[in-house]
């Protein structure tokens, strides 16, 4: 990116057709409630950001405490709350106007309708990729056995929101489907989305949900009970996850789960991941993680004579 | 790494003052090494757990300054000694000063609590203060015989129907002292209406100031986003509550609006 | 135990009818190849001892590196080695020589064969309960999918074991079955086993399995390219679904998943654990952790006015 | 918590020395802070890990001797200056001595290696040795220059074929030095009868001694298991390898048998 300052190395990748200027994204559902707290996300360093999971309607979220940390991993049960799609359009209008990396509209919904009329409304609002979540653990109670469980309903909503995006004007943006771990086979459903239409994954979604108990109170500490675990706990996961994908299907891949570190972000892209997305590190590093961890993939390439970062996309692939 | 562990830890309740009619102080056996201006998350387990300003952390204890004015806060009116909450924190950023200066305290509402404990060390670093406390009526000034306490702190009263000191604003009286005295930095705790008409003045001054943004807060940590203000699009949680001048005013919520806890503008009407 | 050093809690706990004087034991694969090195976690604090999976005949690990640790979780595809069941025979009549604490044998196969032959040869051997694992991922290629994945599958090979257990002079001794996280849902599957025999419950087996890549080499760290994941990182997960089968099922339980502390150990129990097995901890906080949980637990207790602690098993459950 | 991360870390070879026919140096350019005693884990990817001995840790530099015996070791001595291997560690127990001993090291094999990386560190404390090194024939005496180039250090050598210094066993040695002088402490490394018979000499004197203990191992951080010495039950990569006599009495194994990678005993025929 010309306005960029000089590094050795060339962080740029190309997802799906959007080019980004370095990899980290940040993931969905992290200070992505507005335009301008993505916008500080790019100016701390991200090569590009997700929105919050868009409802076709407004959402209520769970009671607090909705969040909380150990030195291991974060538990969530934020509940995807949402104010529906014309705060979602007045923030991307806005987000466009002061921030000019890619954007990548992350949807969810209930039912199949729902996915149908948050499809049809994110078309409109015209962002460069969208991301459609069939996989978040702890809206369970609405979702049921969520959709991301099975392979057929997965291929079915993502022909219907692939659909719906094409009908209304958005045929040329990337739909790519976000999965969850809790799954038998996160592989069969990674090809069975692919085949309906996706064209490229993101893997991983939080991991169980998880449950903290406080044992003063007896009492499970998150107030929805149970709760999504993120953070560096789930490294292994996420990074076995993307090297099962990539390994069976080469589609373009967002790794993401436990990244906090350059490091973590390459080993990620060694197993097949072309972007990287970084969500608890937040927390654990800080706001301006998403710079620490450019700065660091920029130094390792440069101590050993990595000239193109992309490069090193599934690499690990090569060597067994 | 950060390496920071925020599960609540379980209190129990030591003392429970009856400050007015709305607010009571509770007092905890522990510190959290909390400074002024920040604060801490309170849970109620199967209820739900809410951000309060410290309004004192003497290394052993704990105090906090809650209005009730809604369900949680009721809740927590409610609980006597011995009774158990779930604190985690400190959270945010802090107010600070320098040696020898001159300061302008502005508090409404609960906000002489948290702006009482930064007195108290402003106080203690040899800062002269001009604490100025607003409320409706003389029984619902906060904390007003503890400020009083506090030597090299002058407290101005203010209150809406005059039944003790000046009767109207206390942004009337910050005013008057600014035309009176140097102050080197107003610091200000409150509703935004009234921190707002501070901060101009501040402004039009010259003068320093920090403020305390209050938005809708649910983690704490900077990560579930709800807080984060506008135009800067930093968490409040984590940037703030305490911003200077300058900061607050790169905001393009402050005064205008906030955000309810699905992220909706909810626009102030005054 | 009269000859326990007296403290206020009674830390016993009954488990299957088996009296153990504190609920701590040593999980199956950590430290459990020798009866020596059992007696020692003993002697170190633990109320009782779990072996290495047991096979009907010898069996190869994988080559190294087997283990591999970071400050969050442990990564492991030892592949579980085994000598058979004659070094078995021999160990177990040593132990019994040694040390008293109860002694469960887990033992596991590659198909149904195997499993009704190792069930006949530790019948044999009377230990006092019967680990049946039917879940370990790292040896998932010879599992094919693990048993653990199919409720079908899972009863067939309870019902196997109990009945060769019953033919060779075994029946009084507990059955209980070890589950896989890994799985759609473990509470079906944890039913199923019930149904079909069995008188508890051990969960959570490893996590995942899950990957690390040293980026230096662009290499998988473990010679098994994957390996389960314990440790801290996964407790959550493990209290999650204790609570889950305790409230579902009530049966007796071996909450096992990350435990490191004394305050870990009771939010088992109170997620519903009779008995808590420890295993990665012994690497974070050393051989001796077993005498340090239950120490932490004492004092817990005597800080709180709990003068029994299996008065906290699943006390959860009362709250909500 | 112990907060440890075992992660192999990739490090270039630096330098490659042929000390004899069979046992090469490899020196890194890094440090793993270890003691003398202590190993690392070596691992080549894609071949296998295994556990060897620090031959010197200078706090920059980090040598390794080994001897080619099979598939790994052969591997190790086919790379080349600038390969790079994973290196973890340091794991397990080190020689201790005290400021003015008198010690008798003893070794066999490649057992001069971490008695050399000692007997540097004991001569820099002031301790004076008697380094007794054994071999079948003299070129394959190991570290025997380096060795008598320390301070304070005198080197004994045996042969099997008297092509250097005594001949017969490097144990023969040691009891005409316990004849002669008055040792303060045994330290061994080497064929488990060597130092068996090191053991049951000290033992007979009254002598303190060190023996390291060496038994299949995988992890290295006492998880596995393999490691466990019968009669004590400890792993020997956490409590080993080197162990005071007091401790090596009490196993059951030591002399008799060790286990293989499944955990089977293999007994020892000599
Ligand atoms: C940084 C910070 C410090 C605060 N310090 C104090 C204090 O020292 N003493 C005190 O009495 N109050 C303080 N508050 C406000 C306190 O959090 C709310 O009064 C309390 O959450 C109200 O909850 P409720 O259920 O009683 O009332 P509700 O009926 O739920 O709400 C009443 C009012 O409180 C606001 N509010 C509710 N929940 C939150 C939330 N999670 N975050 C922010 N505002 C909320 C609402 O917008 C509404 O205006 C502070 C708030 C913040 C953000
Ligand atoms: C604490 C410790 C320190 C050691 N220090 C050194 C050293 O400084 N220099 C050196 O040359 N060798 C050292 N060894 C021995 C070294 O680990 C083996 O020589 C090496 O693993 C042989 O592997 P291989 O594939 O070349 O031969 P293999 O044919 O696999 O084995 C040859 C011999 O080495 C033994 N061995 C193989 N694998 C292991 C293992 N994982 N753990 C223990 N023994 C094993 C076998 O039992 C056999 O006797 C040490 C071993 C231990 C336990
Ligand atoms: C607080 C929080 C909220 C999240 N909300 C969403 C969401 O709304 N939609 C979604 O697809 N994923 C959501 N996720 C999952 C993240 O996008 C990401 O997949 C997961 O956190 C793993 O990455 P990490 O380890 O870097 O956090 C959320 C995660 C966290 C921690
Ligand atoms: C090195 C290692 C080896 C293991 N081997 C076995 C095994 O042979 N059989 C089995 O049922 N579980 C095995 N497990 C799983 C543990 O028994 C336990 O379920 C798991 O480690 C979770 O507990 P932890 O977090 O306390 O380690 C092994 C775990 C580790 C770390
Ligand atoms: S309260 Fe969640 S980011 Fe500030
Ligand atoms: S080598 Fe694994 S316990 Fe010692």
């Amino acid at each position: 990116m010309p306005s960029e300052p000089i590094t050795m190395a060339d962080l740029s990748v190309k997802f799906c057709g959007v080019k980004f200027k370095n990899p980290i994204v940040l993931a969905s559902g992290i200070l992505g409630v507005t335009a301008d707290s993505m916008a500080q996300v790019v100016r701390n360093g991200a090569g590009g950001v997700t929105s919050k999971s868009l409802w076709p309607y407004e959402h209520q979220g769970h009671p607090n405490p909705v969040i909380i940390t150990s030195e291991h991993y974060m538990l969530n049960a934020v509940g995807i709350p949402d104010a529906g799609p014309e705060k979602a359009r007045e923030e991307i209008a806005r987000y466009r106007e002061v921030c000019d990396a890619p954007f990548i509209a992350n949807i969810v919904g209930g039912v199949m309708d729902d996915y149908a009329a948050i499809a049809a409304e994110v078309a409109l609002m015209q962002p460069d990729i969208v991301e459609l979540n069939i996989s978040c653990p702890n809206v369970e109670d609405e979702l049921g056995k969520p959709m991301a469980c099975s392979v057929v309903k997965s291929a079915e909503v993502t022909k219907l929101v692939r659909a719906k995006l094409d009908e209304n004007g958005a045929s040329k943006i990337p739909l790519i489907v976000k999965l969850s771990p809790n799954v038998e086979s996160i592989v069969s459903i990674a090809k069975s989305v692919l085949d309906a239409g996706a064209s490229g994954i993101t893997a991983i979604n939080s991991v169980g949900p998880g449950m903290a108990i406080d044992i003063d109170f007896a009492q499970p500490v998150l107030a929805n009970r149970v709760g999504g675990l993120t953070g560096p706990a789930i490294k292994p996961l996420a990074v076995k996850y993307v090297y099962d994908i990539y390994k069976a299907t080469k589609a373009p891949i967002i790794g993401t789960g436990g990244v906090s570190t350059g490091r973590d972000a390459i080993e990620m892209m060694m197993a097949g991941a072309t972007l990287v997305g970084v969500g608890s590190a937040v927390w654990f590093r800080g706001q301006d993680v998403f710079g620490k961890i450019v700065e660091e993939m920029n130094e390792w390439c440069d101590a050993n004579g990595v000239k193109k970062l992309s490069t090193l996309i599934g690499k690990v692939h090569e060597n067994h | 790494m950060k390496i920071i562990n925020t599960l609540p830890r379980a209190v129990a309740i030591k003392k429970i003052i009856q400050e007015t009619e709305q607010v009571k102080t509770f007092i905890f056996d522990c510190s959290v090494g909390a400074k002024p201006g920040q604060f801490v998350n309170i849970w109620i387990p199967r209820m739900d757990e809410k951000p309060f300003s410290v309004a004192m952390d003497t290394g052993t204890e704990l105090h906090i300054s809650i209005a009730a004015v809604g369900p949680f806060s009721n809740a927590m009116h409610a609980l006597k000694v011995g009774d158990k909450v779930g604190i985690r924190g400190p959270f945010g950023s802090n107010f600070i000063c320098e040696k020898g200066q001159h300061l302008a305290l502005l508090a409404g509402g609960y906000g002489a609590a948290p702006l009482y404990f930064f007195a108290y060390e402003a106080a203690a670093k040899g800062c002269t203060v001009e604490f100025i406390v607003g409320a409706r009526r003389k029984d619902l000034l906060l904390f007003a015989d503890r400020i009083s306490a506090l030597k090299g702190v002058r407290l101005h009263i203010a209150t809406n129907d005059g039944s003790a000191g000046y009767e109207g604003f206390n942004t009337d009286v910050l005013k008057k002292i600014f035309n009176e005295e140097k102050i080197d930095c107003v610091c200000t705790v409150g509703p935004e209406i009234m921190m707002l008409k501070a901060m101009q003045m501040a402004e039009e001054k010259g003068c320093a100031a920090q403020i305390s943004v209050e938005r809708y807060m649910k983690c704490g940590l900077g990560v579930c986003g709800n807080c984060c203000v506008d135009g800067l699009g930093v968490p409040s949680c984590i940037e703030g509550p305490v911003m200077s001048l300058e900061k607050v005013k790169k905001l393009r919520d402050f005064g205008k609006y906030h955000r309810d806890k699905l992220g909706k503008k909810q626009y102030f009407n005054f």
